[in-house]
């Protein structure tokens, strides 16, 4: 069955297309769904792509996680429903207190757009399931505050929970252990920096991102036929 | 009622990493400036908060930094209430 | 109503304050039949200023070639479009923002971008791509650093917060910056080409609504003496109240773009124009005038951000983050339901009358006063327009005379070499270069390219996505400029510009289509000035009407100066090229591992012994030896369209492994960039000197070709021997890629990995961590 | 010499358009806070400055804004030394 995927847009979110096109291309049927929606509509999973929500005024994802459809987010969450928030994404779900944590500045400072070597740390995520720990990927990173930054204790729990979901090779931002991705305790719920949507055409440089929105969208299928 | 004008200060949380804070110090000693040690960034914002008493113009303003304004994993804030600006 | 009253104190004093001169204001006196009013001079005062009315090169423009089989608009509209094939279309303009970057960088930069991108959706087209050519003062400069550190984080925070690519640009550093940095941006566009909307008002009763930001005292600048004109008692603190700089809103614009498509789309608006310079005076003028109708504007409906405005001020804001959309009254309700659920400001400001005039009036109350009451055309198409005159500088005879072939040959061309090497990655990585699924030659190529598509135009979710048969696959962007060459000679550098700009396409496959230009010369009041200018359009005309490519648009920006001196005549152009069918990659700008290297160029130019190179106008001569002079290698331009088909069809059937042109730094610095790119080191030989390894000529690419006998390399090589020798080409081998050194026999030996660090580490080191603090 | 402690405020010049604090502004109804109006962002700094005594203190403070910390053309900042931490 085809899996169904909301794309969530608030304003000033500007990946909502490339996602939606990656997803189409894997085989999945994606639909954008508007901030103030009170509903995700049938979905089988959700995508919080990329962007400026907000401007990013004050701090990335600090005005969006307030919108009416994080509610149903949390809820879709809770009930085991597989979200994902890439880059702009993770930050809401961090500000959401979906996902541990805060996304910091860059430690150089900049914005960073760039093609990186990244390696899955977990299998143990929708993100991941099915991919072997160790896969090597290359995919683009876009992004000014991917620093992700968390107290000791937190850290601590995130290893042993086997929840650190991706690693960059080499740290372009300064993140903490190196993460890339971190998934919640159920794994259903995980939060990325890279772009695996920039990464599903060969014409483009890269296809590796299709590893990852595949998972995504065989865990979203096994809820279509669970 | 009357407006209180509020100043409030974001802070990084002490032993959180502030990079933009280690950048201008560094940066210093090339511009001339010596004795200057300790830099911490953070941000600021000034408002106008109706409220009955400065008291309460305070609460307002440390719910609006908890909930809003910071974010509790790593910034805290400090905040100012001037003088009213009388009755509104 | 009651009617304008005549100015009191309208005397001279204050038009020449205002700007206009003597003449000027007698001019406007005599299209009025009467004395302007203070609101009516201020209004003339900014349409008249030479940003927005081009009063001193408009005389020169019209000599560019404007007409083209593809040229659906040409010059003159907000943007220039080109017929994409199949129903699509592609819109193009390029605009400085360099004085307020000079003031403000992060923020001047900025609302450069911001201004350009509403050009393009003006027009009815989603931005896909924005380019940054930048010029700035010397790294060892602490203003300069501080100045371009601020101007790249203007580009990079409001572009990728806007949501716009930023795929290519160009970054060059001269003492002639140092004060005045030019900050050029490029904007491209797609849309349907039944999408396609103009500037115009038309259909009387029909209803001007200004949507986006509120409206505040930003950029006034020259009309603010009106406040110490006798309005206000405190001019000092009324100044204060007006700070000359705009700050841009990345997300206002976001959600702008988004309403104005589905406005556009939903067919919604008859007529659309951005607000930029001159603010509503010029939005409202241009869009009556272009239209043949007249307009009433209300102040009081004009929504403001700070209280106290006078109408001079809400008419001449330069508030950014607004567009002024031409209504039906039926519309309206749908106009103001799309805009609100963008969280877009819309509010009915003006009404279209039949009159020709533009009327200012302080509300649309029956009884509301008249503050202005002037023919809307005369704004606009009145402007004066000067032919200045003209000097050919004194100093070029001596230049042309500096005959830099009388330098002394370097000691060790590796370590000139490496000194030569500068790594723009530093500048565009902190640019998102791949939104929107596009981008398939990331900035780092020779030209950017990317497919033609768009959201909601051929876009993966567009209904009508499998449409637009018959349409180009990609277009290639390019942006160049080399004030070097200019200084020397404006014309004939011009021609070279545009030159390699079209092969920079040719170079990722692409056949050139269009071009814009952006004019950044000094004062033209300096008849030196004035001179270069003019050399510079003819030689852009020149090289456009022999190479085919119509000018659709261009910007001109004057009164560049430093220090008390005038920038080096500064032409930038954009060009715009289209590939048909996009079946693959085209090879990147780098060796690979056991090619062959050869250098492509034309026949006539290599007999000589310095393979076609001259350092006249050199990086080499400037940057190694201080040396500016000596007269440039003319470009046979018949050759190189010649040379632009067959590096494209090169390109277009996948031959080469690597393909890079030729340009500052000559062959030396082609192979060293490519051997970086490919980490790939080479043996070269046959480059008898400094000359030859350093020098600068046009028309010559470098090509790294499969070699091996099971990759058919003979063949390959025999083949494009043949093709070259019958377009007037040679086909020059160089050598051997391969290993971990750059090898020039005779000349210099150096890692490929000394050479990645020396390119790298260049900006990384003047405006990295700590350095760009001014 | 001691060491002081000082507070830079910097805010944008009034008239200068901000268009975080009128984001921030046009947020705060749909989170549930009334009564805040006149939201201005800035950013804030603090330092610790060696001076012979507070007044020098804060005229190194006011130089390095000037200088390094504002650009003067929209910027404003205001300094507060605290009392000094005592001999260093
Ligand atoms: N300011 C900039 N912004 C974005 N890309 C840039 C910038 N400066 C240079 N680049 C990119 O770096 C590459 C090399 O630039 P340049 O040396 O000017 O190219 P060329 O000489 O081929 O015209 C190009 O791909 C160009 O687009
Ligand atoms: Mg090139």
């Amino acid at each position: 069955m085809t899996a169904r995927v909301g794309v969530v847009l608030f304003p000033g979110t500007n990946c909502e297309h490339d996602v939606a096109a990656a997803v189409d291309a894997l085989g999945g049927s994606a639909s954008l769904v508007w901030h103030g929606a009170s509903s995700l509509g049938d979905v089988d999973a959700v995508v919080l792509p990329g962007g400026f929500a907000h401007g990013d005024y004050l701090r990335p994802g600090a005005i969006a996680r307030f919108s009416p459809v994080m509610e149903a987010v949390s809820s879709f969450a809770a009930a085991g429903g597989p979200v994902v928030g890439i880059c702009n994404g993770f930050q809401v779900l961090a500000e959401a207190h979906l996902l541990p944590g805060a996304l910091q500045k860059n430690a150089g400072l900049s914005f960073v757009c760039d093609t990186v070597d990244l390696v899955v740390a977990s299998s143990a995520s929708v993100l991941t399931a099915g991919v072997p720990v160790g896969t090597a990927l290359r995919i683009p990173i876009n992004h000014f505050e991917g620093n992700y930054t968390c107290d000791p204790a937190t850290l601590e729990q995130l290893r042993a929970e086997d929840r650190i979901v991706l690693r960059y090779r080499r740290n372009p931002n300064g993140s903490v252990d190196d993460i890339a991705g971190i998934a919640n305790q159920a794994g259903n719920v995980v939060g990325l920096m890279p772009h695996p949507e920039r990464a599903c055409d060969p014409l483009l440089g890269s296809d590796d991102g299709r590893v990852l929105l595949g998972a995504l969208l065989a865990s979203a299928g096994a809820r279509v036929g669970a | 009622m009357a407006a209180y004008d509020v100043l409030v200060e974001v802070a990084l949380r002490p032993g959180i990493a502030d990079p933009q804070g280690a950048t201008i110090e560094r940066a210093l000693p090339a511009l001339g400036f010596t004795g200057i040690s300790g830099v911490r960034s953070g941000k600021a914002f000034r408002f106008s908060v109706d409220a009955a008493t400065p008291a309460a113009a305070q609460a307002a303003a440390e719910d609006l930094c908890r909930r809003f304004l910071t974010n509790p994993v790593i910034e805290d804030s400090v905040v100012t209430v001037a003088a009213g600006a009388g009755p509104s | 109503m009651t009617s304008p009253s005549p100015s009191p104190t309208g005397g001279v004093v204050l038009h020449r304050a205002l700007g206009l001169t003597d003449d000027e204001a007698a001019a406007i006196t005599s299209l009025l039949g009467r004395e302007p009013n203070h609101l009516e001079l201020a209004m003339y005062a900014v349409m008249w200023s030479e940003h927005c009315s081009y009063k001193s090169s408009r005389v020169h423009l019209g000599r560019l070639p404007t007409e083209g089989e593809q040229v659906l608009v040409g010059p003159g509209e907000n943007a220039g479009v080109i017929d994409a094939g199949g129903g699509m279309a592609v819109a193009l303009r390029i605009e400085s923002h360099n004085h307020p970057s000079a003031i403000e960088p992060y923020q001047g930069a900025a609302t450069g971008v911001g201004g350009i991108l509403r050009d393009i959706f003006t027009m009815g087209a989603r931005p896909i791509a924005i380019m940054d050519p930048l010029r700035f003062g010397p790294l060892d400069d602490a203003r300069s650093r501080w100045i371009a550190s601020g101007v790249i984080a203007g580009i990079s925070g409001y572009g990728n917060s806007v949501g716009v690519p930023t795929v290519g640009g160009e970054v060059v550093f001269d003492a002639c910056y140092a004060d005045n940095p030019l900050v050029n941006v490029l904007c491209c566009g797609v849309l349907p080409a039944d999408r396609l909307v103009l500037g115009a008002a038309t259909g009387v009763g029909n209803l001007a609504v200004l949507l986006g930001s509120a409206t505040g005292r930003d950029g006034i600048g020259g009309v603010s003496v009106l406040a110490s004109a006798g309005f206000s008692d405190d001019a000092a603190a009324e100044e204060a109240k007006r700070p000359n700089v705009q700050v841009g809103d990345p997300f206002e614009e976001k959600r702008l773009i988004e309403a104005c498509l589905e406005l556009l789309d939903a067919k919604l608006v008859v007529g659309i124009q951005d607000l930029g310079g001159a603010g509503l005076t010029c939005a409202t003028s241009e869009t009556a005038s272009r239209g043949g109708v007249g307009m009433d504007v209300s102040v009081a409906d004009v929504p403001q951000r700070e209280t106290g405005m006078e109408a001079w001020e809400v008419l001449t804001s330069e508030s950014q983050e607004r567009m002024l959309a031409i209504v039906t009254p039926a519309s309206l309700d749908r106009v103001l339901e799309v805009c609100g659920r963008w969280e877009v400001r819309a509010a009915v400001v003006g009404k279209v009358t039949d009159t020709g005039r533009l009327r200012i009036l302080t509300s649309f109350d029956a009884d509301a006063d008249v503050l202005a009451d002037v023919p809307a055309s005369t704004l606009h198409e009145d402007a004066p327009k000067y032919h200045r005159p003209l000097a050919r500088p004194a100093w070029l005879d001596e230049l042309a005379a500096a005959d830099p072939a009388a330098l002394a040959a370097p000691d060790d061309c590796g370590a000139d070499l490496l000194s030569l090497l500068v790594d723009p990655a530093w500048v565009y990585r902190q640019y998102d270069h791949q939104l929107f699924l596009n981008t398939v030659v990331a900035p780092g190529g020779d030209a950017a390219l990317l497919r033609l598509a768009a959201p909601g135009v051929r876009g993966p979710l567009d209904p009508a996505g499998g449409g637009f048969e018959g349409a180009a696959d990609a277009i290639a962007l390019s942006t160049d400029g080399n004030a070097r060459w200019c200084a020397l000679d404006p014309r004939a550098g011009t021609i070279a510009v545009v030159a390699e700009s079209a092969l920079n396409l040719a170079c990722v496959g692409a056949r050139p289509v269009a071009l814009v230009n952006c004019l950044n010369f000094g004062n033209p009041e300096h008849p030196e000035v004035m001179w270069q200018l003019s050399e510079a359009i003819d030689g852009m005309s020149e090289a456009c009407v022999a190479l085919g490519i119509p000018v659709i648009g261009g910007n001109v920006s004057l009164y560049n100066e430093s220090r008390g001196r005038d920038i080096d005549p500064t032409p930038v152009v954009g060009t715009l090229g289209l590939v048909d069918r996009l079946e693959r990659r085209p090879p990147p700008p780098a060796l690979s591992a056991g090619s062959r290297i050869v250098m492509i160029a034309p026949a006539a130019a290599i007999a000589g012994g310095s393979l076609g190179g001259s350092l006249a106008g050199s990086l080499w001569a400037d940057k190694v030896r201080g040396h500016r002079g000596g007269v440039l290698p003319p470009v046979d331009l018949d050759t190189h369209g010649r040379l632009l088909a067959m590096v494209a069809d090169l390109v277009g059937a996948g031959i080469p492994a690597g393909v890079h042109d030729v340009s500052e730094g000559g062959i030396g610095l082609a192979l060293a960039e490519m051997a970086v790119a490919g980490r790939t080191g080479c043996q070269v030989s046959g480059i008898a000197d400094h000359v030859a390894l350093f020098g600068e000529g046009p028309s010559r690419v470098l090509v790294a070709l499969p070699a091996s006998e099971a990759s058919g390399g003979a063949q390959i090589l025999a083949d494009l021997v043949a093709r070259a020798d019958a377009a007037g080409l040679a086909v020059v081998e160089l050598g051997a890629a391969g290993g971990d050194r750059i090898v020039v026999e005779g000349l210099l030996d150096v890692s490929v990995e000394e050479a990645g660090f020396a390119s790298t580490s260049v900006l990384d080191d003047a405006l990295g961590l700590g350095g760009g603090a001014a």
